[in-house]
């Protein structure tokens, strides 16, 4: 293990780590250090398209794998079944209402696509090369676990999850989901002679684009640390760094029994620790209004993210490393 | 100048529900309104910002909405509908506008 | 806290035609207004959104007057002049304003 | 629908004395209002527009509040404190509320 | 014609036009997929800047060409002349009122700066290499359309345009040309030296940023399209199809005259078979209030960009190789 | 006193000059062109994430200097200390009262960070070499003269500042303090490893982003100075122009005494020399809302910027080079 203290170590000083606690630290100590929302957002889209795109090339050049809609479809069962667990979770060690513990059960079915490209980034410096169509799995993993937590709330709860016709449409065509299968399409129909064109655009400046993109996650997480103190109870906190390691944990026995290289695995182990922070949280406050947002917001952001970005992607780089032997 | 009375109505609602707020005024008949953005605000469910959000679950928008006077309860009930479960500010003022056939 | 009677008018007027009309505001003696931003809407003219614009052809803006109730003709006179064949809504509202001596 | 009387305040300041004033209003038990952008405007201290600028001396926001009638005076003394010295315009008119509940 | 196919089809699957694509799609299908304006805005500006800068340092590259003068006096002659054509055409075809017509002529006398760009990125893989001056061809080609429109509708319309002081300094001072010209001089003022200085920022990226400002574009025009479905009738149809083809026929036969490069030929038939979305749409909000804008958006950025885009480039590149032999 | 003649000129076209003075231009001539305010809010993020990792990086390579230290201090108090000359000036030269007076000094103790990048390019290009933590003294420099204008208030002034608890942590931890400084931290703790992963984000473009940024600069101090003529009058002007060639003067003595290098001296007068226009106007607003804007904001962006930027800064480079003999 002596190796994997070694990636922590180095993962917790890279620069994106350090501008992500830059972020949080203005945030705390009350800063009026912000990022304007429209270069924060346009950031975002640079990001999904970046990371869509890579990924549709590299499945141009490797070829359709057998397992790719294997992976897929385990990528969506997971989504589903993930809430399931995070519910029971929830219920069982703090006390959240049955719509407040849905909700946040919803979150973490469903993914976070900058874990997943922190997480690319690590696999990749340290010399794995994961299958490409993750992202696709990605972005599969992102809408079933709001039906599960719709069907929690249905099936255990008290008020009624306002599902109008509209709202399935609604998560299935969130702009984050188009932009990344769209950018991964084209990724994959114009392949590598499509990737020469843009590459000093997605591929060069990138990590240097996520440095930003994080110190601008720091601060919101920051802003909702310090606005939410009050509801994140030590239950909440317990689950906000159980759950990742037992998503991670289903992640890996999926990826493993799917025959994923070493770096798909820590790749799926990661989609399943991430928590939601854009899709899910809009489709509980169309569909479940009465969930208090502050919550689900912190736990996921506030929480989560910070400890799947500096402990959890190297401690599920070794997890990988260990049972693939890759 | 000649002026005739209306109502504006504003309602600060989230983001989210935005289309569907407007959609449900179209099907009342209200077809005209104008969105203005927010910027961050404080309620009973705390304060919160939109500086450096990518989500859209805390952002909310304002509509205003100028309607003549017979027309304010078909407004109100199409848009009672919608933010009734929701967070959200509806209020009403009486006014006076310029151009009365363009409402 | 004492206050003082005032008019608040607020225009909302194509993005085009914002100079010309705190142009036309500015020569008939209203200094004060604040322009505020209008991210779509919907009017007769069909629907409409700000979102990934480039150009100003769609675009409006908020023109917001607080003026002592007096000089409301002058400026309504002066508005219209802008507005007149062009879309948009004009409103008036009966208001309180603090230092009455700023307006 | 029923609706219930209140007031609807607009405080236009300098964005650098935004968390000043929604400090004092929380403190003044003032605990509902919404931060809406301001793209520019006009008054005794000359024209300004927000356009390409990165520093804060000259922007400003527009805060509107929706409160009681009884508890207007509270809110106009807090605001009094942060605005006296500085810029700004404080208006209040005459609303009508849904959901009274929540002011 | 081989040859043309090919490069049509290769056109078709180019990353930029598949975004474009992208974002028509997600419009149709109501995806909340959106670029901040602020964003949108910056792109432009970044392809104004870069292109006009590309365009000067060309020009201090290879001198002040004899046809440069000549070059820009025909565009502004093009400029006034193509929306007469535009306007007997539209009475001809359609059932538009003579304020209608005018307001749609006029765009079709400007020029789109997107197209411009996007037929120089086909023009240079195709190894042609444009005079670069055709940059400040199109910045010459704005304006002069617009009073074009308006010297129609005094002459056969019963509203009279708004033709108030200022309106003419507002055309010219348009942001997009100023920014466009500005440019253009000082890549030609600083040549080489001042590219090499910033060519990692104008250059290296550009493609990329164009797939991205072009997914914006697609958004727009799908909204746009999405809209208007009813104002758009056959016969506009047609025109807007149509119009590109007379308009780059007319370019073809100016580029010729003016003795261009086969590269210039087909930029100059681009220049002629483009509509604007920019200028000439604002101006008409001001000093023609009363023709409806959503005709003459739908028609310049929903029918006539797409086509240029995707056919009309291809097109243009072979006629001009065949009529130049280059 | 050639090579500077031969610099200077040379600065005068360098395209970011060329920039600013396109947006002057175009805000004179009253043309819609701008930059959207979160556009340029993320481009001078950018620099100040860029500039400051660099020196970071830069620090982290030629290990902590003696002198670091001590310079640092010297900023300090130097950030303190002008503000008193400049008081003293504006007072014998202008009718400015004892409160505008107090708020223009302040702005002439802190420092343009967008000036002092300016004279870094050129002290580069000019194959000088400025110790990295220049960055930091910059950093240091940004807000004593805040408190130094606050205290000649309350010395000479009759309407007191508004000197509430909560200034000066607000002063300390503004936005572009905090973000600079925080980059120098995290560019020294990754140091060359850090800088290759995000050199293609912040060292690459970096001079194109300058030019984009110097643009808006332009356009907003061209509208600044067309809206403020009144208010500048010969004396003003005089200071605007006087007041940075003193203190390039001061910072010259200072480091020269510190043993700074060439370029090191270089940077110090320059740093000396401008005027800030973000944290110092923000404060004055605050504490200080009856000094008017107009007159600070267009003396320190309008007159005192350009100067620099155009002739100040190779003078400055000019007179190190005689005085260090480098
Ligand atoms: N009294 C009020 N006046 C103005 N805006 C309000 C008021 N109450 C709530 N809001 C807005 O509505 C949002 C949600 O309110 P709430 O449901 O009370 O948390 C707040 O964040 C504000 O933006
Ligand atoms: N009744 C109304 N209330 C509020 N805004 C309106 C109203 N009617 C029109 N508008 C605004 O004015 C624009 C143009 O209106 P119209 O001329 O009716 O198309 C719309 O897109 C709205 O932004
Ligand atoms: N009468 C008014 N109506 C609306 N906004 C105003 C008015 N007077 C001033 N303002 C706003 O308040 C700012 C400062 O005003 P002043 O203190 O008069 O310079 C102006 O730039 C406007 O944005
Ligand atoms: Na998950
Ligand atoms: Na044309
Ligand atoms: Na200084």
């Amino acid at each position: 293990m002596d190796g994997t203290l070694a990636i922590a170590a180095n993962n917790l000083t890279s620069p994106i780590i350090l501008f992500f606690m830059l972020g949080v630290a203005a945030a705390f100590a009350r800063s009026d250090l912000s990022i304007p929302e429209a270069v924060a957002k346009g950031l975002s889209i640079y990001l999904l398209l970046a990371i869509g795109f890579k990924g549709g090339v590299s499945v141009a050049g490797h070829g359709v794998d057998t397992t790719l809609v294997l992976s897929l479809l385990a990528g969506a069962a997971l989504s589903f079944a993930l809430p399931v667990i995070a519910f029971a979770l929830l219920r069982g060690i703090t006390r959240l209402s049955v719509t407040d513990a849905a909700a946040v059960a919803g979150h973490y079915g469903s993914i976070s696509i900058v874990t997943f490209v922190a997480a690319s980034s690590v696999a990749t410096s340290a010399g794995l090369s994961p299958e490409g169509y993750m992202v696709a799995v990605a972005a599969v993993m992102e809408a079933p676990a709001i039906l599960s937590a719709l069907w929690i709330i249905a099936r255990f709860g008290t008020t009624s999850a306002d599902m109008e016709e509209g709202l399935i449409r609604e998560i299935l065509l969130n702009g984050s989901i188009v932009l990344l299968v769209g950018s991964f399409f084209i990724g994959w129909a114009t392949g590598d002679e499509g990737m020469q064109l843009i590459a000093p655009f997605i591929e060069e400046p990138f990590q240097g684009v996520l440095c930003l993109f994080l110190l601008d996650m720091g601060l919101v997480a920051g802003r909702g640390l310090r606005e939410a103190r009050s509801v994140l109870t030590a239950g909440l906190f317990a689950f906000g760094v159980l759950m990742p390691i037992i998503g991670a944990g289903v992640g890996a026995g999926t990826g493993l029994l799917l025959g994923l290289s070493p770096g798909g695995v820590m790749l799926f182990m990661t989609l399943a620790a991430s928590a939601s922070y854009i899709a899910v949280p809009a489709a509980m406050r169309v569909a479940l209004p009465e969930a208090n947002p502050s919550i689900y917001l912190t736990l996921s952001l506030g929480v989560t993210f910070p400890f799947n970005l500096t402990l959890g992607i190297p401690i599920y780089l070794a997890i990988s490393r260990a049972l693939t032997g890759g | 100048m000649q002026t005739h009375t209306a109502k504006r109505v504003e309602i600060i609602i989230e983001a989210v529900m935005e289309e569907r707020l407007t959609a449900a005024l179209r099907k009342a008949g209200v077809t005209g309104f104008t969105v203005m953005p927010v910027l961050g605000g404080s309620g009973r469910s705390g304060q919160w910002t939109q500086e450096g959000e990518i989500g859209r679950a805390r952002g909310m928008v304002n509509v205003a909405c100028i309607i003549r006077p017979d027309r304010l309860d078909t407004l109100l009930d199409a848009a009672f509908e919608v933010v009734d479960r929701h967070i959200g500010v509806v209020s009403v003022v009486d006014c006076e506008v310029l151009r009365a056939e363009r409402f």
